[in-house]
């Protein structure tokens, strides 16, 4: 399949089911919601050395948020539901808490629930005040600069971790250069965040490595400078290769998602240098969630 | 006169040796009789297909009494939830673990028992006690006076005043209580509470009288052998509910050199320490020391899921307890220079390691005491349960599926520390008639109860024959009491009042000046009308005063 | 509204209780046995009943001799068109009762869930603990039109209380958690041995002596509980962000507070 | 022990039966009808058990006289025609209790004592929490440091310093010591005292609950404001006590006194994590503790129950007598201890009452009944719920006893 002369290859992204929830950050004003919601899902590109995958998965306006302030969600996700009840709290308690004039808020609801302000409270040190208004509990932490409002806890959703697209360009600019424009179309969608810097890896990464202890190594097949040394995936006039990981809260997110990642690359066109798009698989035993690209797009 | 004759019905009568003998029962004015006393009876009852026994004795269950009325107080939401079903006896009672004068006497004889004993009279509550008694129909009672706290005797076994002045002392207080045995709670212990002791173990010294339970145990022991009273010293031993008692129990049994002792409720008092969670069954050891120790006879205090209330003398363990109850709250109470209580409610819950052992360790021990004439079937209602969980107990000692099925419910945790499973021992029905009747009386020194040859009294009992024995005897078919048919079909059908019964040893006069000062000084009344009166007893009737050795 | 509809046959003269009176138990209304004065007789002795038992209930008149309305109810709406005695929704756990004139004491005791408004006065007690009961009511929605009480509150539990009237002395008393909001004026003693929980107020007026002043604070949470109870926005106002809070029973080391916010 | 004297007899030790302390040492001198309390009577007791030599009053039906039996028949034409009775006073000995038990239960109606108001302010906290309680004789030999909490209880309880705080007590060490805390000693009190170490903690108007709250506070570690009075030293000295005792009479601490009695309970429940202590709730009078302990193992209730077709029902608030007369049509009062003045009500009124029992207007049955303890032997509770005491027969009067005129009535019930 050729799109605007780039080749969507015959292909398919091989993603993980992973569990998420997500969290409403709200604060005096926007630009402090975003610094909660950045220190919060920081360090979160990978649950290989993360522990979980976080982004922010888009700005609230006042008008929705619980307590009527600009607010930011984030989605995070992690393996099993028992390190997403560990992290989640941990990231709240360490960038939320304590980030000026924030707020916390869950951000669905069914699903097994995940506790935030239910694990947070103890720092009250036995003054944190609860209330449960409208079937909602929510807590009060005193702290310095006022309290710090957060709910007991948030719901969580079983959803899909690992969907991706790679983008073949000619060049490293013109590789980042569609991958920007991807990530900023990708991130209309609701339900996804793209974790990695930017939204996206430069260096995609294969399962295993020849060293001992490393659960994954550089994707050597798409590395273009290891062209003649390696059996490459890439085709000849490929010199760099950028990846975009997506987790949403459901298929059909990461799906949408996936599609309006390509279009924005597609709209740029083989004349700003993309050669094709691909998508990383393990074979498709792996993971049971499989983004076939032309189907997609077809 | 008035003669009852029961037909077509099976026997079964442990006491005199008959096991399922098809014959007739004559009652002749109110007694059990030979046939030929009875050739004009005005009444028959046609028995067939069911079985024949004396009726039932509770030896150990917490009827009446101020611990009782604190229980009931503390559990309205149990008294607003089971009231006593509408009809022609109904008393506007209500209650299970907590149940009212009149709605205990009906149940316990629709499950075919006509004498139940309450086990904890506190001597400052034995005017209620016996008022209370009085309330509750078709049953024969009696106390057994709580002592080994009282200050007086204390003080009398730390100032040396010798066994013949304590033996006076128990004669002088039964004489007063009008209670027909004795028993002990936590000897020693209740009182050391008092002066904030929090732990009592066998051989500690009181922290005032410096005189050791095993002192308390052994004297009184002597005193109600040497008194004549038929029924041995009751215990509830030290260190109830405390992982690691049944050491406690064994020196225990060991103190009493070969003395009759009674201990109650010794599933409570036959915790290990082994496991994880440091909490075992130490039912085998108990059961071996039961079997080889012929002076000593038990009843077991099992328990049973489901909410109740623990109501005990013991408020030494009580106020330890008190963070475990359920609902929350409790009452304890300093009595008299006498001893305690302490009213906990709790909830046994089948999830739970400790409760699910609890289960088990008192059917071991059922199962693992060889001599039915020495253990008897007791929920220390309503402590480990309420009575009316008697017929499903009978049926987890009887049928060994059925009992393998609950058990298989609990726990693995709780079962990894049971050997029930390993048990295969099921009570036949004559050993379901001697704890349940023979040996009761016996242990009790009761000549004319428990039993079905002439001159008994005729409490009978008449059951169907139902596979099912939970069925069986959840509902008698008939209910006699001193001859007087007052269940029928399982239905109540007419109300007595049963009888109290004592015992009165001698004493030695010069007690009555002792214990004049002592009210007059120490209790700041007088020891007159601390004495309970023969027309206070069911309105005047008195009581039935046992025979002892002493006694005049 | 339709459903089930109670009509008085006659003005009553003795206390009826109508424990387990409930709609949407498929039952024969006119045989259900309730208790009046001394005695047990069928509610068709007292009431006529018309209509179809759809899960709602009327009840005609109403009187403050009825005793339990509502007791019990778990879901379907009871709506008395007069008075109604003690112990109104007691115990209720879902559901909606709504009464136009007033109720008497323990009014929403023990309620865990559900909505009950009240147009008129309540009596003593609302919303409080039971004989022998440690808690009081523990969830649900109660909105009084008139004033409540004596004892508004004692040992609530949970949920929230709306006084649009005054409240009589003590309100509030051993309070362990739950909302109240009270538009009118405080009695004398209001939240002695609260334990936890919030009061809403106009004036720290009436608050017990163990109250101590906090100051006047902007807090994120009345944001949110104005989006979250319809009740509270009404009292706060939409916009509200900031209260006086006073802290308290400070005498008994409660950790409540009593918010004063503008109307 | 009975001696004769002059024109009568003098009976020594006689139980006493009013307060509910159970003195037992009283000597009464009974000529004929007439009857003096000489020694061991506090003031009341002596005005109580006073009778002259007159003879006890007819039974009346509409204000005429009449025998018991009209009046019997009359009392049970009007239970059986009441739609709500309302059982009030409810002062009888346990056994006429019972005969009144079983004949509302048949007729159906609320119970109340009419002394029951400081018995409720005790059970708000002994039913809904419960808590650590002591007896007369425990206090009197244990405790070393009483606090009286609130208004002198001996106002009701005249002899009860003579009784549980002698100045020596067998386990107290050094002097006994006695704190008055929002109330004082009266004169009468001080007397009884002499020899103890007396103290008085003064206590704003209507501030005893907060003065609790406080102490609560401080015995558990925690802190309050500081304001007065300093309860820090007494906090500190129920914490070093060795039988610290918190005693209070409940129906005359007002109408937040459950609250009191809920914050002294929690004094001592806190108290004994490190020592010992007690409450001794006091509540009521003319047995109205027997009369509930009665009902308890009856009924499996508190009193203030509604019978209705053979079912009882509880509810503290609409079964208090104020508020069930609002809407019965027949009370049935009866008061056998002392010529208790009935509440004035619309409805018919059937009084088994003491023969001098005077009424806001005449009852449609009035049945004298005689005195437990005086007329008839009975049985009454000690305030402490634990000790019961025997009551004897002293003269005789010919008069009934409640037991017996309610039995009758039950027997002429349709």
């Amino acid at each position: 399949m050729i799109l605007n002369g780039v080749e969507i290859r015959d292909s398919f992204a091989e993603a993980f089911p992973m569990v998420g929830t997500r969290l409403i950050i709200t604060a005096d004003s926007a630009k402090w919601a975003m610094i909660a919601a950045k220190t919060m899902t920081g360090f979160a590109t990978s649950v290989i050395g993360c522990g979980c995958e976080a982004g922010v998965e888009r700005v609230v306006p006042e008008s929705e948020t619980p307590d009527g302030r600009p607010g930011v969600a984030v989605l995070i996700f992690a393996m099993d539901i028992k390190g997403l009840k560990s992290v989640v709290p941990n990231r709240i308690g360490q960038c939320v808490l304590t980030s000026p004039t924030s707020a916390c808020y869950a951000g669905m609801e069914g699903g097994e629930s995940i506790s935030i302000g239910k694990a947070l409270k103890y720092f009250a040190d036995g003054w944190q005040i609860s209330k449960m208004v409208g079937g909602k509990r929510i807590w009060r932490l005193p702290v310095m600069e006022g309290e710090f409002v957060c709910d007991h806890d948030t719901g969580s959703v079983s959803g899909v971790g690992g969907g991706n697209i790679l983008i073949l360009a000619t060049s490293r600019g013109e590789a980042l250069a569609a991958a920007e424009a991807a990530v900023e179309n990708m991130s209309k969608v609701e339900g996804c965040i793209m974790p990695f810097p930017g939204g996206v890896v430069r260096s995609g990464s294969k399962v295993g490595s020849k060293y001992k202890g490393m659960f994954a190594s550089t994707n050597n097949f798409y590395c273009p400078t290891l062209r003649a040394q390696t059996d490459s995936h890439l085709p000849p006039e490929v010199a760099s290769v950028m990846e975009i990981v997506i987790d949403g809260v459901s298929f059909d997110a990461v799906a949408a998602c996936t599609k309006a990642g390509i279009e924005a690359v597609v709209a740029l066109g083989r004349d700003k240098g993309v050669v094709a798009i691909d998508a990383g698989n393990y074979g498709g035993d792996l993971g049971p969630f499989h983004f076939k690209l032309r189907e997609i797009m077809a | 006169m008035s003669a009852v004759r029961i037909t077509g019905g099976k026997v079964l009568d442990p006491a005199n040796g008959e096991v399922g003998v098809a014959r007739d029962v004559f009652i002749v004015d109110g007694r059990i009789a030979s046939s030929d006393l009875a050739d004009s009876a005005t009444e028959t009852i046609d028995a067939k297909g069911g079985i024949v026994m004396a009726g039932a004795i509770d030896i150990h269950s917490h009827i009446a009494g101020g611990k009782s009325n604190i229980a009931r107080l503390l559990m309205v939401e149990e008294q607003r939830a089971i009231r006593e079903p509408a009809g022609q006896f109904c008393a506007c009672g209500g209650g299970l673990s907590t149940m009212t004068a009149h709605a205990t006497g009906c149940r316990y004889v629709e499950m075919g028992y006509t004498a139940v004993f309450e086990p904890a009279v506190v001597a400052a509550n034995a005017r209620h006690m016996h008022v209370e008694m009085g309330d509750i129909p078709f049953l024969d009672t009696g106390g057994y006076l709580v002592l080994g706290n009282d200050d007086f005797l204390l003080d009398l076994i730390a100032s040396g005043a010798g066994q013949q002045a304590v033996n006076d002392y128990v004669a002088w207080m039964l004489a007063a209580t009008k209670c027909m045995a004795i028993k002990i709670v936590n000897p020693g212990g209740i009182n050391a509470f008092k002066f904030n002791s929090r732990w009592m173990q066998l051989d500690e010294a009181n922290p005032h009288y410096e005189i050791t339970p095993r002192k308390i145990l052994t004297t009184l022991i002597k005193a109600v052998t040497e008194l004549g009273l038929a029924h041995p010293i009751h215990l509830h031993g030290c260190n109830l509910g405390v992982p690691g008692n049944e050491d406690t129990t064994l020196e225990t049994i060991a103190a009493t050199e070969g003395m009759p002792l009674h201990m109650t409720h010794v599933q409570f008092h036959s915790y290990g320490t082994e496991g994880d969670r440091k909490f075992s069954s130490g039912a085998v050891k108990i059961a071996e020391a039961v079997n080889k120790n012929p002076n000593i006879s038990i009843d077991v205090g099992q328990i049973m899921f489901g909410q109740t209330v623990t109501a005990s003398a013991d408020l030494m363990s009580q106020h330890r307890n008190r963070g475990i109850a359920t609902p929350k709250r409790w009452i304890g109470m300093d009595i008299e220079m006498d001893a305690a209580c302490g009213i906990v409610p709790f909830a046994y819950k089948d999830k739970s390691f400790v409760n699910a052992l609890q289960w088990a360790i008192g059917l071991e021990l059922f199962l693992l005491v060889e001599d039915p004439w020495r253990i008897f079937l007791t929920t220390d209602h309503p402590n480990g349960a309420p009575f009316t969980t008697y017929p499903h107990l009978i049926r987890l000692l009887m049928d060994k599926p059925f009992r393998d099925e609950q058990f298989a419910k609990l726990p693995k945790s709780a079962r990894k520390h049971s050997i029930l499973g390993e048990l295969k021992r099921e009570y036949t029905l004559e050993e379901i008639a001697i704890v349940t009747r023979a040996a009761p009386a016996k242990i009790l020194g009761f000549t004319d109860r428990g039993h079905l040859g002439a001159g008994a009294v005729g409490d009978v009992v008449i059951y169907r024959d139902d596979p099912d024995r939970e069925a069986m005897f959840s509902r008698a078919d008939y209910v006699l009491k001193d001859g007087q048919v007052v269940v029928k079909d399982g239905e109540i059908v007419g109300l007595t009042y049963g009888k109290t019964h004592s015992v009165a040893p001698d004493y030695d006069k010069s007690m009555d000046v002792k214990l004049d000062r002592w009210f007059d000084e120490a209790m700041g009344f007088k020891a007159k009308t601390f004495k309970l009166a023969d027309h206070e007893i069911r309105e005047g009737a008195g009581t039935v005063v046992h025979a002892t050795a002493r006694s005049a | 509204m339709s459903g089930i509809v109670l009509t008085p046959r006659a003005s009553l003269e003795s206390r009826v209780d109508l424990s387990g009176v409930l709609p949407g138990a498929g039952v024969d209304f006119a045989r259900l046995p309730v208790f009046h004065g001394g005695r047990k007789v069928a509610l068709g002795d007292l009431f006529t009943a018309s209509g179809v038992d759809d899960g709602r209930m009327t009840i005609e008149g109403g009187d403050a001799l009825l005793d339990s309305v509502g007791a019990g109810l778990a879901k379907g709406e009871i709506v008395v068109k007069g008075d109604v005695g003690s112990k109104l929704g007691f115990g209720m756990t879902g559901g909606m009762i709504s009464v136009k004139g007033s109720a008497g004491a323990f009014a929403a005791s023990e309620v865990s869930g559900g909505k009950i408004v009240i147009g008129g006065d309540v009596g003593e007690k609302l919303g409080a603990a039971g004989d022998g009961s440690r808690r009081g009511m523990s969830g649900g929605v109660v909105v009084v039109g008139g004033s409540a009480g004596a004892r508004a509150g004692e040992r609530l539990r949970g949920g929230v209380v709306m006084i649009e009237g005054d409240a009589a002395e003590e309100a509030a008393t051993d309070l362990i958690a739950g909302t109240i909001a009270i538009a009118g004026k405080l009695g004398a003693n209001a939240g002695r041995g609260m334990k936890r929980g919030t009061l809403l107020l106009r004036s720290p007026e009436g608050l017990c002596a163990g109250f101590g002043d906090a100051g006047v604070h902007d807090l994120v949470m009345l944001r949110v509980l104005v989006r979250r109870s319809q009740e509270l926005a009404a009292f706060m106002g939409a916009s509200v962000t900031g209260a006086r809070r006073f802290a308290g029973d400070l005498y008994s080391g409660g950790k409540g507070e009593a918010l004063i916010v503008a109307g | 022990m009975t001696e004769a004297v002059g024109g009568g007899v003098t009976h020594k030790d006689v139980v006493c039966p009013f307060c509910g302390l159970g003195c037992d040492d009283i000597s009464l001198k009974v000529d004929g009808l007439s009857v003096e309390a000489g020694e061991g009577a506090c003031g009341r007791a002596a005005a109580l058990f006073r009778r002259s030599a007159a003879p006890a009053p007819s039974a009346r039906v509409a204000g005429r006289d009449a025998s018991i039996d009209e009046a019997v028949s009359a009392a049970a034409d009007l239970l059986a025609g009441a739609a709500s009775t309302a059982y009030a006073g409810f002062a009888a000995d346990v056994n006429g209790v019972r005969s009144l038990i079983k004949l509302a239960s048949k007729t159906g109606g609320s119970v109340d004592h009419y002394a029951s108001a400081g018995l409720f302010r005790n059970l708000s906290t002994s039913q809904r929490k419960g808590w650590i309680a002591t007896t007369l004789a425990e206090v009197r030999n244990r405790c070393d440091l009483f606090v009286v909490v609130g208004p002198d209880p001996s106002e009701a309880f005249h002899r009860l310093y003579t009784r549980v705080t002698p100045p020596t007590g067998r386990f107290v060490e050094g002097r006994r010591k006695v704190v008055f805390l929002g109330g004082e000693p009266s004169a009468e009190a001080r007397q009884q005292l002499v020899g103890l170490d007396v103290e008085t903690i003064e206590v704003r108007e209507g501030g005893l609950v907060d003065a609790l709250s406080r102490l609560n506070t401080l015995v558990s570690g925690g802190s309050t404001p500081p304001v007065e009075p300093d309860l820090a030293p007494l906090a500190e000295a129920l914490k070093s006590a060795k039988y610290g005792v918190l005693a209070w009479n409940a129906a005359a601490l007002g109408a937040d006194g459950d609250l009191v009695v809920e914050r002294a309970a929690a004094v001592v429940d806190m108290l004994n994590v490190t020592t010992r202590a007690a409450c001794l709730p006091l509540a009521g009078r003319d047995n109205l503790i027997g009369a509930n302990q009665t009902f308890l193992w009856n009924i499996g209730f508190p009193i203030r129950t509604a019978f209705r077709s053979g079912q009882a029902t509880h509810d503290q608030a609409l079964n208090r007598t104020g508020a069930a007369l609002e809407s019965a049509d027949l009370m049935v009062w009866t008061s056998a201890f002392r010529p208790e003045r009935p509440p004035g009500f619309e409805g018919k009124v059937v009084a088994i009452a003491h023969p001098d029992t005077t009424f806001e207007s005449e009852p449609d049955v009035f049945i004298p009944v005689g005195q437990p303890g005086l007329d008839h032997r009975g049985l009454a509770f000690r305030t402490d719920t634990v000790v019961s005491i025997p009551l004897g027969k002293h003269r005789d009067s010919g008069l009934a006893s409640v037991a017996d005129v309610a039995k009758r009535i039950l027997e002429r019930l349709p």
